[in-house]
């Protein structure tokens, strides 16, 4: 189990890698890659800023809920802050199981909660300038989802 | 007492962190903020309307309601967008 | 889209930098890799038979399908054959779209059906020997979710 | 018509893949079965409960009253397991 929140790119190859060596327990490994989306027009950077120390916290609570809703054999989560553009990487959530349900599972409700309940704040920059982005409804649907 | 601020509230503070001593009024987080939002235009315009702040204490969500103390990290930020 | 059988082994970041590589529409990519699980014991190895040519038909059949029922922008299936050791890499879906949902609804969709629908006989080798694996019946009730 | 074996049904005949000449008495694959099953021990044990047996026509699923003909590349195999 880790949390890591870095300006760093990662990289999914050696993360994968890192995460099944050596391991013949895990029949299943669900991984979600978050993009920074964007149409070359309106927005053409975000960064993401935190509150070191209780990202890292609500993160680590946040697998830790996961592993008690579903049989996980270990489960990673990365996520970078600051400025990205089109096209990076933002957030990695991994998780590995004997059974694909649950590490299925355990990743969707993890990359649900990331995207909308986490601590970051998404500054976006477009032609007219950069904004602070405001709390979205739909994305608190998704967590939702998962009785919270 | 250590205080942080982020994101818009940050912008609108032009404050990132500060040391401040509490004056003896200030016994929860509404009266931390009541007395912030009196030190000046960009101060009164991120404490305007509490609703969209949200709060830390010792970085632990709290309510406005919360006692403070000296000695405490207090974060106030806008609602998280999440990553 | 794209639907690959093949004996050789794949590596999952070569896979994924190939698939997002000067891609800014996809706001995340979900990716399931299946592994051979063993416990040193009971299944020493294991073998996939296949009917090469009818695999790949239905392989690019349920891609499309899965493409009907969601908003994907790509997706990819590597499914390996042969004979394979615990820990090794089996199969590998990996889907990608502008919204977190729809890719990884279409992930799981997929690896349910590969996992009990696809054109694969499977050969197991134990302490006492190898034998050929009977089809699961719990397995058919995870397709069902997906309406089958 | 060609046939194809596949997993415990090639284990059983000892066959992976054959070409043979149809007899006039097979139209169908229930018929093609029939007449399989009429050529040795390991091909009747193969056949011997069709309702452990899949059929495939030109790669494509058929039930077992489905027409075959020469030209035909017909596949008998167990219920898939998945992969």
């Amino acid at each position: 189990m880790a949390v890591r929140v870095q300006e760093a790119d990662f990289d999914v190859g050696t993360e994968f890698n890192r995460f099944t060596q050596g391991r013949v327990d895990l029949g299943g490994v669900a991984l979600f890659v978050g993009l920074v989306r964007g149409d070359g027009q309106s927005v053409s950077a975000m960064t993401l800023e935190h509150y070191p120390g209780m990202t890292e916290r609500q993160l680590e609570a946040i697998e830790a809920e996961a592993r008690k809703r579903w049989k996980l054999d270990d489960a990673l989560i990365v996520h970078r802050a600051g400025r990205m553009l089109p096209g990076e990487r933002i957030v990695l959530v991994m998780t590995g199981s004997a059974h694909r349900k649950d590490s299925l599972e355990a990743c969707h409700f993890l990359i649900d909660w990331l995207k909308t309940k986490a601590p970051f704040w998404k500054f976006e920059e477009g032609p007219l300038g950069g904004k602070w982005v405001d709390a979205k409804e739909t994305d608190d649907a998704a967590a939702k989802r998962w009785g919270e | 007492m250590k205080i942080l601020y982020f994101a818009s509230l940050k912008a609108k503070t032009g404050v990132g962190a500060e040391d401040v001593t509490l004056p003896a009024s200030v016994a929860t987080l509404a009266d931390l903020a009541a007395w912030l939002k009196s030190r000046g235009d960009g101060f009164a315009e991120a404490f305007a309307d509490l609703r969209t702040v949200r709060a830390a204490i010792n970085q632990e969500h709290a309510e406005f309601d919360v006692p403070v103390k000296d000695g405490d990290e207090v974060a106030f930020f806008p609602p998280v967008t999440g990553g």
